[in-house]
């Protein structure tokens, strides 16, 4: 059987060796996963968000279970932009020939874009724009409204320059999320990260109270698969543009659906917590159901379902 | 670092505690006393987290870990229902054990299931030569589990229940207050917040260093995710750190109690 | 011990005996489960949404089950109000007092206002209308734009006139499910059901097509528990309205945590599907945790969540 | 309706194929052939809908209830791990049984799990003194099960596997023409959709009235949430029909094959 080839391109300036990649957050800065694998051998590394000074995040307890699924209130923990490019980003380059994809999450178009610009001149292969984080004050803010999302990404495209490519990330709770996703596309984004978590809480019934120390939280994991689907698949029809898909995946049928659906790379976010070697597996997993349905290339079927 | 463990033996020692033993060499090689395994519990997507569990106990000879659990939810239900020769998923050894003195009395302060980390470290530190007290309170007597073993191993064991039903009634705190410790010996406490909220305020008055094993839900188990913070002292201001990899061991002073 | 009170009212024309009712669509209309209990022992039976004229439904599948979730795409298949007034609300009251609510359907507000008016008639107690069905092609339309929202909604209250209570029921995904929610409030709705199913989708990757007969549907179930509590305790802050809550109910702590958060009453689904006597047990078990906890009153709890 | 039914036995009769028998008095002294029960597999929330599993047999006098499973996904799967003695909650007897006249010879065709339950049919039709003529297929000869049961009851079968492994070689459908049906006999069948399509076809070819039970995934299986539809002819167009309430046993002729 021939090999099948994987590798899968977000864009012009932006290949991957495949098509599996990890979900910013769920997987650190990558140097946490080292021990369970080559980090080489994954499609990229998207590292937690990052914002320009450090923030110690949300208070405990910041995780709960649901069923299927997971409640997060980290709160974008992370040890800001100035460590992540000095100390960071060169151990985890240390380790092999990684290709990571930075994260960058802020509160003003400034630091949205002097966050993206010290990420890009450290190297950093493209860039993910977290328009949607549920778990900080403006987290949503720039992800809720059309405007707002296209002056953040005009800006940071204009600082950037017209080639470094990078993704615009969304939720779909409580906003038009096509719409904000048509208005960064027009503003210059290279594509979309779909889904960030649906907002969501827990209660503490017998304490009368809500059971994350910042009250809601942001829901992953597979209960929230379909709903992630269906935004690729929309997003997908609707606008034509390099996605990375996620939410929910575990398996490789999860993969599959996702290319799909439309999406141009998976990444794998909670899944990770309950297996951690999930995403080496499923790029593993992938070639093989490959080789065994007869597909040379894993791009034959991106957006490729049939709606009956 | 992940391992498709087999279950040697499973044996309930109280009406929700359970003991198991797993063929795991590696993990038995490697695992010091305080370190913890991240057990996947089930076979469906719901409960979809692993759990974490302390290392119990390890016979390297064997290649056995023995973890030892309440029942308190889905996850250790579906646990205590496994059967034997099945095989259980377990990621580990993961976080900071304790440090121990190489020699001298150490004193061991364990609330409830607490005595699950701190039973491998009377374990270690007695195959050291060290001396060992232990504080041991539980609810009733049947919840003092492996105190049997304990003593055996040369432990000094002294005990306190809730209701009474074995030595003191009353908390382990006020039991160790009452009885005093040797002067210079560690301490190494493990058991639910309250009790270890206290024990830190008593053993600050004594003026006393010591090591807590903390617990916190986790997600990733490997310092990944960010979702175990506990609130540590920094100066005057305080900051989050990991019980998965900063801990589980911390050192009592600089935690911060809520 | 002393009985605990159950009873609640959804705005001053609305007293239910309990809080635990069905949530419309997932108990047909009332009669399929009467062999399992006495729907007079019930809160309220909301019955599946009705529209002018038959509908005969999506094509199947239009069941799939996803993590700890159900995707439906029924398609509003319903006998239209003709039949139901003449031969299916006649039947449900030879059953016993079952306090009854209709859900309207409709793709134009004439629709809505005429099968609204005519349930009304027929001595529903109250009304649901349906802003949120994300199954067939104008269910959206409505619940996606307060303009439209409050259209429909003050014309069902001029037609009703003011005493007559009725609740606008939402979905969260696509939308600025508050802004909606505000219109149609400050339009005269009596108050909110909250939530709808969000919009899924699930993938046969085998033959590469949508797996459900309709392509998407939408996802109810345990998976989207947090989603829902999250949504109805947003809207019980920010609107202070009465607020039917639903999504994902199974348990007696579910109850108590929606009514913890702003509920005034519960609905049960996709719940009753895999345990038909559901709603009733819900029942029980609510006055019985009420009378070990010494809540004399069920309003007690009501919107009393703390956020810390 | 809803029973904590006992299971009594659970045996394997081929590499994926499972016969349950429960405790469920109740259940035994209504269920009609063709009727069926939604059975609870998860302890958990996932999966989270009951499965449909036809009647496949009762002893009314044991007061026991048999189910003939093929593990194909989650919820048999965990099914066929339930052990003896547990209980298994159950809904029912559910949905419409097949017809059948008083006397006179039937024809049954079952392919595959299809003699689930045709199986039942067959049991009561020799009861009653109707002759049973039974045309069974199944990918390969171990998976032909209870055929043995089946003649001893004085059903007269004939056999087909897809491997030649057991009977003609080829599908039921082509057998049953090549040995043609006695006149006039009514026709009951059971099994995946191709073959009951090709069924229907060569059934209206010969101008036969037919009896076929379908499958669709299914929510509530009380006729509540309309999730089961099947199309059925209504004059020159179409309209959907619930298949747990309406059916599962349908007319041949009103199923519109896709
Ligand atoms: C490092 C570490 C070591 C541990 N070692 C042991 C051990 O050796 N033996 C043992 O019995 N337990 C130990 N625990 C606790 C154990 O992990 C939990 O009891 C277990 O995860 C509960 O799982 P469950 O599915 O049964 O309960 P769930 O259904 O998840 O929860 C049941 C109840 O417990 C609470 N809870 C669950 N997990 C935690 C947590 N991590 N912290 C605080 N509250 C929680 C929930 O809020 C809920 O009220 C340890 C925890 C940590 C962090
Ligand atoms: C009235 C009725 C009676 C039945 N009687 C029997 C019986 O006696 N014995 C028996 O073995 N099976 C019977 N079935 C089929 C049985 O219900 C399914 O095989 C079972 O639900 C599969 O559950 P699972 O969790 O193992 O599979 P899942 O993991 O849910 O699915 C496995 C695969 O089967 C497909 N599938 C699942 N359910 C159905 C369905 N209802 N229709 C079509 N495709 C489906 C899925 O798409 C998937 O590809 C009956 C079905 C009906 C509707
Ligand atoms: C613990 C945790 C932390 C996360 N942190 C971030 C983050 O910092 N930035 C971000 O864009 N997304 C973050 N996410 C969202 C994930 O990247 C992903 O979009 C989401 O979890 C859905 O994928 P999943 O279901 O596979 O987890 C986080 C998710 C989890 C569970
Ligand atoms: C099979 C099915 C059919 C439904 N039909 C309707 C409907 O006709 N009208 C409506 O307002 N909601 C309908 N719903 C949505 C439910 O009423 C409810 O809002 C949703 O399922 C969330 O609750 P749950 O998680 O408890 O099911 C339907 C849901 C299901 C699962
Ligand atoms: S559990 Fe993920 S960082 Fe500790
Ligand atoms: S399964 Fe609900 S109507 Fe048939």
């Amino acid at each position: 059987m021939k090999k099948p080839r994987l590798a899968v391109d977000l864009g012009p300036n932006l290949i991957l060796k495949n098509p599996v990649v990890t979900a910013s957050g769920t997987f650190g800065f990558g140097l946490e996963y080292a021990p369970f694998g080559d980090l080489a051998a994954l499609g990229a590394v998207v590292i937690k968000s990052v914002t320009r000074h450090p923030r110690r995040g949300n208070p405990p307890p910041r995780l709960v279970e649901t069923p299927a699924g997971v409640l997060n209130s980290i709160g974008l923990e992370n040890p800001g932009v100035e460590k992540v490019v000095k100390e960071i980003l060169p151990a985890l380059r240390a380790t092999g020939k990684v290709t990571v994809i930075g994260s960058v999450a802020g509160e003003t178009v400034e630091e949205y874009v002097e966050v993206a610009c010290r990420l890009a001149e450290a190297g950093v292969a493209a860039l993910e724009l977290n328009l949607s984080c549920p778990n900080v004050k403006a987290g949503t803010l720039f992800g809720h409204d059309p405007l707002l999302a296209a002056q953040v990404t005009r800006a940071v495209r204009e600082a950037l320059g017209d080639d470094f490519p990078f993704l615009v990330k969304l939720g779909v709770v409580g906003n038009d999320f096509l719409a904000v996703a048509r208005a960064a596309v027009e503003a210059g984004a290279t594509g979309l990260s779909l889904i960030n978590t649906l907002p969501g809480l827990a209660v503490d019934v017998k304490r009368r109270k809500l059971l994350l120390g910042h009250g809601t939280g942001g829901l992953s994991g597979p209960a929230i698969k379909p709903v992630a689907l269906w935004a690729v698949w929309r997003a997908h029809r609707e606008l034509q543009v390099p996605i990375i898909g996620m939410g929910g995946v575990v398996s490789v049928e999860d993969v599959l659906a996702f290319l799909l659906c439309g999406a141009r790379a998976v990444a794998v976010g909670s899944g990770t917590l309950a297996f951690p070697r999930l995403a080496w597996e499923l790029v593993e997993g992938l070639e093989q159901a490959l080789a065994k349905e007869g597909v040379e290339d894993v791009r034959e079927l991106i957006g490729m379902v049939a709606e009956k | 670092m992940i391992h498709e463990a087999e279950i040697l033996s499973q044996r309930r020692l109280a009406p929700d505690i359970y003991r198991l033993e797993l063929f795991a060499p590696r993990v038995a090689e490697q695992a010091q006393p305080g370190q913890f395994l991240m057990v996947r519990t089930s076979i469906s997507l719901d409960p979809f987290l692993r759990r974490p569990l302390s290392v119990n106990a390890v016979d390297r000879r064997r290649g056995a870990v023995v973890l030892l659990y309440r029942v308190v939810g889905r996850g250790t239900r579906l646990l205590a229902e496994r059967k034997l020769g099945k095989r259980l998923n377990v990621v580990g050894p993961l976080g900071r054990s304790f440090t121990v003195p190489l020699s001298g009395p150490v004193v061991l302060v364990a609330g409830g299931l607490g005595i699950a980390p701190l039973f491998f470290l009377a374990e270690v530190c007695r195959q050291r030569g060290n001396e060992v007290i232990l504080f041991y309170g539980a609810r009733s007597q049947e919840e003092l589990v492996l105190r049997r073993e304990l003593e055996d191993m040369g432990v000094k064991v002294f005990l306190a229940t809730d209701d009474g039903s074995l030595g003191e009634r009353g908390t382990v705190v006020e039991l160790l207050k009452k009885k005093g410790l040797p002067p210079a010996a560690p301490v190494y406490a493990a058991g639910p917040p309250p009790m270890l909220k206290a024990l830190a305020g008593t053993l600050k008055d004594m003026g006393r260093e010591a090591e807590f094993s903390l617990e916190e839900r986790m997600g990733c188990g490997v310092g990944a995710c960010r979702g175990c913070a506990v609130k540590v002292r920094e100066g005057e201001n305080f900051v989050y750190r990991r019980v998965c990899t900063d801990g589980p061991v911390f050192k009592a002073g600089e935690v911060v109690w809520e």
